[in-house]
């Protein structure tokens, strides 16, 4: 018999106590908050306290208070009274919603108060068009789009409230791939407004003129996927009222002047009447740039009077928030036999799901940078970003960069390769220098482009030859 | 509701919760130890982790009432008046975390893991942190923090902050 | 079998909004002491952005980082700042705290020039002193300076500044214009092992040479690289959200959308080029956004290295690889056999 | 979570009196590791969620690994990290050792238990194969006294086995003639890190060494069907032949045949199938080169 793998299952014996008693009222007390460490000579000269301050490896001063455990995220927020908020989500992509009823959710006990999108003074923003509902209106756009939230005293009260909410739905054909929303005959998402939003042109040069001399023309297309932020801390928001009609909003946005603005159009207060305090937020990558579930807690808040709170699940991260913008991308590039760059154009079609958000944005960073760091001479650069109704796409760390980036780079790789160019050699014969012109006619400063192929290429030991050293 | 007694962070601690709530809301919501972070709430993201009876474990798959009578270690439970925890302060000194949610529950697993292996190889320590997802830093920071802790332990000079 | 590749991807890329303003502004304070605090709308999302600004401000009052407290991210008490985005902090917002501590100098100079008995403009700040260009021994503290400021001139050293990047709007026609006031560039060189029976792609190392102009802080700057990398690699191969036929989202999870864990991370080697801009704050531009820009590109170039298939749609999961394997070994085997 | 009680089995044998006890009244789960059940339970819609769970996590009597007269024997509540770190274990089976590695990190794999991991039963259950390439046994008690069957015939289908109501997986036995057969096992995942098999294979078989041939040779394949199979055609392939590279390969072919791999958002069917013939061949390689190695050390 061998009782070796079991031996060492040392639990602590505890003597229990009736509670009431004196010990007992002790081991209730929640005395077990954290202590506070007095802060302790660093193994070496602390760069935090040197002179000059710039290029020092300071440490951060809250990377202390993260180590310890005592950073105060949202989620570790509490106001006494404050209530919970659940977001019924649709999941349907497109549907006409014909009744919401929330009158047995209402019954509940715990549960306070409940919102549709009736409840929003004004149903609609966004950073540029203002084509985002709060809570679902007449139309369910994507599957992730809210149509009631409930407050309730506990979350697991309101998760069960959701469950009692009817929603009825005409669903409607949903338009799924930006090709066919990008085809005239397909029915606008969000009919009358055209499928196609956005639109980009950049023109330098005569590509014409450029693939006429070309020694070759290549010619390739790229696709890329939808893509999450996953910030390891959910969105959250908590929200409360005073008796003047003034709100505090603690929230985890990177943007509360945009925020703010946002709160006072969907609420119709005055912004001198919004206070949005961002706490330390838990990553964004882009994610965290626009409202979510401000407005709902705003709401919920005023119509009970108590603080509340909303945090999304990891699944409503998913389904709820942004995404990175799924991008076709077609390329056509003339090279001379050297490999040099003399044509090039490019068309995109950038998916943006049920709204707009920073689509705009994105759509002019993807077409400005989709030549690569690059002299080209003759560029034709054209990108359209249209509706789906799918998770809408937004802010993204890069803002299309990455994608253009797979496209140009791997494009560059297979030219050198038909070529038979080193790839390291054939960004180094076309890549910007210092004063180049940028496909917008931008003469550049501060041009590193080389610099980084080198430096990269010696730090990884990049030969000609094809091998790793 | 279900009376719980447990050692936390070297007290003896009690409190009387409903029976379905985890370790990790007894933690935060019972005792004020939110160090402990709610990330998934299904065990992926290992923000929740703490130690209980020696080893790691997420907070959010175990019953307060599992927990009944066990010895838990939470990221409060590491530094005293005077001095942090080595790993507390390698990760500062080494720029390890960067929002800082996914850290209580990364350095408490680098914790069990030098517990019971004090001179770890790196793929070790990447196996010991492969339940702890870190969007902000790829990591490398991390490995570098338990890696100098190691080290220090062994009796060598700890390299800090270059 | 396991076949090694490498692959090389470089990449340009902006700071700032395209265009459109995107303005920061900031408030300095030099408390009586000597230490400094900067009022900021900007929020902490992880980056490290307020220990940049921080460094920024003491820069330029010749004080240490720790000198300076950072207020930010409260729409009642701090300045507007367009926000945490667009990789536009160190720059816009460094600018803009920088100006506002220039300002706050100002008026220190113009109180400690009688007392060392030169013009303001022969001044200058360093290791906690206002002192004489040329002769540092002539000096005071920077504290002195500030207590006298407030106490005796009854001026308080407080500066208040706020910056825009310079772009100019594109022709709606041709797109040509100043869409940016400076970009950052990068290249970043991957190393992968496939196997060419599975598709399965190891990534071994990164090597990433990184434009931030000047790094206010080298080791923020190489947690930014690491950083978005990681989520590089996980663009590359493995994270995508799938949806149904109907729309709904098959993967909403960590369980089932696959990020990069540890054991998924290669190493990476981090360097930063030598790169100074005349418009950022101390030469600095910025790092967050780009950091995870060419790595999808290098780790497919390398695995087109290892074995020879173009993959042209992300991510490359096994599967994808394997089958372009597939279809590469079919296309190769009709060649033999149309030979033969 | 929705509201439910929870009662603590201080054994077995108690569990089992409660399962009988409260089963017909109310909607009762069994509560181990909790890695699967837990997560379960966090989105369950409150139709779904159910009222009592049994907590048998502190049965100490489950949780031993030993060697009897009748073989190995690991406890339901024995932990994957448990049985990574068993001496017991680590000698006679590397395979489990690495079956178990593969499963979650190491915060569920403290937690997560093999009775667990194999009562959930999901299709690509990763302690699965290698226990069904060693012919493992389950031993389920009930108010009636235990019964044992075959692991292999204990998997119905995805998420259901031959476990009654009120029935307790107690123990996974390796039967005495198995003891040290070797084996190997590999798991092929979308990432290295918490991954989820998209196939997972084992294998086993003894040498005979004048040859050198398989005897009785086990090919059992995972996530390729509704339960964990045995690649049966490829075993029978096997069994008496000499070893050789196209021995195994031809087995990795033929267990592709004995598969039904679906297509899902993981993976495709078809990729499946041809995972299948490589991580085979690779699991016979394995094993062989066990093989191999322990014959060394016995010289």
């Amino acid at each position: 018999m061998d009782r070796h793998d079991t031996e060492d299952k040392k639990s602590a014996v505890v003597e229990r106590k009736t509670p009431g008693d004196a010990l007992g009222e002790m081991l209730r007390a929640p005395a077990a908050a954290p202590l506070v460490p007095t802060p302790l000579e660093t193994l070496v000269p602390e760069a935090r306290q040197q002179t000059p301050a710039v290029r020092q490896r300071a440490t951060r001063p809250d990377a202390r208070l993260h180590g310890l455990g005592q950073t105060k995220y949202i989620d570790d927020m509490y106001f006494p009274g404050m209530l919970y908020a659940k977001i019924k989500r649709a999941g349907i992509a497109s549907a006409r919603v014909l009744r919401v009823d929330t009158s047995e959710a209402e019954k509940m006990p715990g549960v306070i108060a409940v919102v549709t999108g009736r409840d929003v003074p004004c149903n609609s923003f966004g950073p540029s068009l203002k084509d985002q509902p709060v809570l679902a209106g007449e139309r369910v756009f994507h599957a992730g789009d809210g149509v009631a939230a409930v407050a309730a005293v506990t979350e697991q009260i309101a998760a069960e409230a959701l469950e009692k909410i009817t929603v009825e739905y005409e669903p409607l054909t949903p338009v799924l791939d930006p090709l066919v929303s990008l085809g005239l005959e397909t029915p606008g998402v969000h009919a009358p407004s055209p499928n196609i939003y956005g639109h980009k042109v950049i023109k330098k040069g005569d590509v014409e003129k450029g693939f006429a001399a070309s020694h070759r023309i290549f010619e390739a297309s790229y696709r890329t996927q939808m893509v999450e932020h996953v910030p390891l801390e959910p969105h959250c928001s908590i929200a409360m009222w005073d008796a003047n009609g003034r709100v505090t909003i603690y929230t985890t946005l990177g943007r509360i002047t945009l925020g703010r603005a946002d709160l006072a159009r969907t609420l119709a207060v005055p912004m001198s009447r919004i206070r949005i305090i961002a706490t330390v937020v838990g990553g964004n990558f882009g994610g965290k740039n626009e409202i979510t579930t401000e407005p709902v807690v705003a709401l919920l808040a005023k119509k009970t009077g108590r603080p509340v709170k909303c945090t999304y699940t990891r699944p409503e991260e998913f389904i709820s928030s942004t995404t990175r913008h799924p991008i076709v991308m077609d390329y056509k590039t003339g090279v001379t036999k050297e490999g040099r760059i003399l044509a090039r154009t490019i068309r995109l079609v950038l998916e943006g799901g049920a709204y707009c958000s920073w689509s705009e944005t994105t759509l002019a960073k993807a077409c400005i940078l989709s030549p690569g760091p690059y002299d080209i001479e003759n560029i034709h650069a054209e990108a359209f970003v249209v509706y789906t109704n799918k998770t809408m796409t937004g802010a993204m760390r890069g803002f299309g960069a990455p994608q253009v980036c797979f496209a140009y780079e791997s494009h560059m790789d297979d030219i050198a390769k038909a070529l038979d160019i080193d790839p390291l050699e054939i960004r180094l014969r076309n890549a910007l220098r210092e004063g180049s012109l940028s496909p917008t006619g931008q003469q550049l400063q501060s041009v590193v482009v080389r610099d980084t192929l080198l430096q990269a290429a010696q730090r990884f030991g990049w030969s000609g030859d094809g091998a790793a050293s | 509701m279900a009376t719980v007694t447990l050692t936390l962070n070297g007290d003896v601690r009690t409190a009387s919760v409903p029976p379905e709530t985890t370790l990790l809301r007894l933690l935060r919501e019972e005792f004020g130890l939110t160090g402990s972070k709610l990330g998934c709430d299904v065990g992926d993201c290992g923000a929740c982790t703490v130690i209980v009876d020696g080893k790691s474990v997420n907070s959010c798959l175990m019953l307060a009432v599992q927990a009944d009578g066990r010895d838990v270690v939470t990221i409060e439970g590491l530094a005293t008046m005077s001095r942090l925890h080595p790993l507390q302060q390698l990760f500062e000194d080494k720029g390890s975390l960067q929002c800082g949610f996914c850290g209580p529950g990364v350095i408490m697993s680098a914790k069990a893991l030098l517990d019971e292996n004090p001179d770890p190889s790196e793929q070790e320590i990447r196996d010991a942190l492969a339940g702890n997802l870190c969007r902000c830093t790829g990591y490398s920071k991390m490995i570098e923090a338990i890696q100098a802790v190691a080290r220090d332990g062994r009796g060598e000079p700890a390299k800090s902050a270059v | 079998m396991k076949r090694r590749g490498r692959g090389i991807a470089c990449m340009w890329y902006p700071i700032g909004f395209t265009v459109s303003a995107n303005p920061s502004a900031a408030v300095v304070k030099v408390n009586e002491d000597g230490t400094a605090t900067l009022l900021t709308g900007t929020v902490e999302t992880g980056q490290g952005s307020l220990t940049i600004l921080a460094q920024i401000v003491a820069e330029e009052l010749g004080i240490a980082t720790d000198d300076v407290h950072v207020v930010s991210a409260d729409t009642d008490t701090t300045p507007m700042d367009t926000g945490a985005i667009a990789s536009r902090t160190t720059y816009v917002t460094g600018n803009a705290a920088r100006l506002a501590a220039e300002k706050a100098k100002k008026i220190l100079f113009e109180v400690a020039a009688p007392l060392l008995g030169v013009k303001p403009e022969h001044l200058e700040v360093g290791d906690h002193k206002i002192r004489i260009k040329g002769f540092p021994q002539r000096s005071l503290h920077i504290g002195d300076v500030a207590e006298r400021a407030r106490g005796v001139n009854g001026d308080p050293p407080i500066g208040s500044a706020s910056f825009n990047p310079a772009t100019a709007a594109l022709d709606a026609e041709t797109g040509q214009g100043k869409p940016f006031a400076t970009y950052v560039y990068a290249t970043q060189i991957a190393e992968v092992e496939v196997d060419d029976e599975t598709g399965e792609v190891e990534v071994l190392r990164i090597a990433a040479s990184h434009d931030c102009g000047t790094p206010i802080n080298p080791m923020l700057v190489e947690g930014q690289v690491e950083g978005g990398i990681s989520m590089g690699v996980g663009f590359a191969l493995e994270e995508e959200i799938l949806f149904d036929a109907t729309g709904r989202q098959i993967n909403p999870n960590l369980t089932n959308y696959i990020m990069p864990t540890s054991l998924d991370m290669p190493k990476v080697e981090v360097d930063i080029v030598d790169s100074y801009d005349p418009t950022g704050p101390f030469g600095a531009k910025g790092v967050g956004e780009p950091t995870c820009v060419p790595t999808a590109a290098a780790i497919l170039n390398a695995i087109h290295d290892a074995v020879g298939v173009r993959v042209t749609s992300l991510p490359a999961t096994a599967e994808k690889v394997y089958a372009a394997l597939k279809a590469k070994r079919a296309q190769e085997g009709k060649r033999l056999g149309a030979g033969a | 979570m929705k509201a439910f009680e929870v009662v603590s089995a201080r054994d077995a044998r108690h569990a089992v009196a409660l399962l009988a006890e409260r089963a017909a009244k109310a909607k009762v789960k069994v509560l181990a590791g909790g890695t699967d059940l837990m997560a379960d339970l966090k989105f369950a819609s409150s139709s779904h969620a159910p009222d009592v769970l049994i907590d048998i996590s502190r049965a100490q009597e489950l949780r031993n690994i030993s060697v009897t007269d009748e073989g190995l024997s690991i406890g339901a509540l024995v932990t994957h990290t448990e049985i990574m770190r068993s001496p017991i274990v680590r000698d006679l089976f590397p395979a489990l050792v690495d079956a178990a590695h593969t499963i979650g990190a190491v915060q569920t794999r403290n937690l997560g238990t093999l009775g667990g991991n194999l009562v959930t039963a999901v299709p690509s259950v990763d302690s699965g194969p290698t226990l069904v390439a060693l012919d493992a046994h389950v031993t389920l008690l009930g108010p009636a006294g235990t019964r044992s069957m075959p692991l292999a015939d204990f998997f119905v289908g995805p998420r259901k086995t031959a476990l009654k109501p009120d029935e307790l997986l107690v123990d996974i036995r390796i039967p005495r003639e198995n003891l040290g057969k070797p084996a190997a096992f590999l798991k092929f995942g979308l990432r290295k890190g918490q991954a989820l098999a998209l196939v997972n294979v084992a294998a086993s078989f003894w040498v005979d060494w004048g040859t050198p041939a398989f005897v009785a040779p086990r090919i059992a394949l995972g996530a390729v069907a509704p339960k964990v199979i045995h690649a049966t055609t490829a075993e029978a392939y096997l069994d008496g032949r000499a070893i050789d590279p196209d021995a195994m390969a031809e087995a990795g072919r033929l267990a592709v045949g004995d598969a039904k791999p679906i297509n899902d958002f993981r993976a495709s069917a078809e990729y499946r199938r041809d995972l299948i013939a490589v991580l085979t061949r690779r699991v016979l390689e394995g094993a062989f080169r066990l093989a191999q190695a322990k014959r060394l050390e016995k010289k």
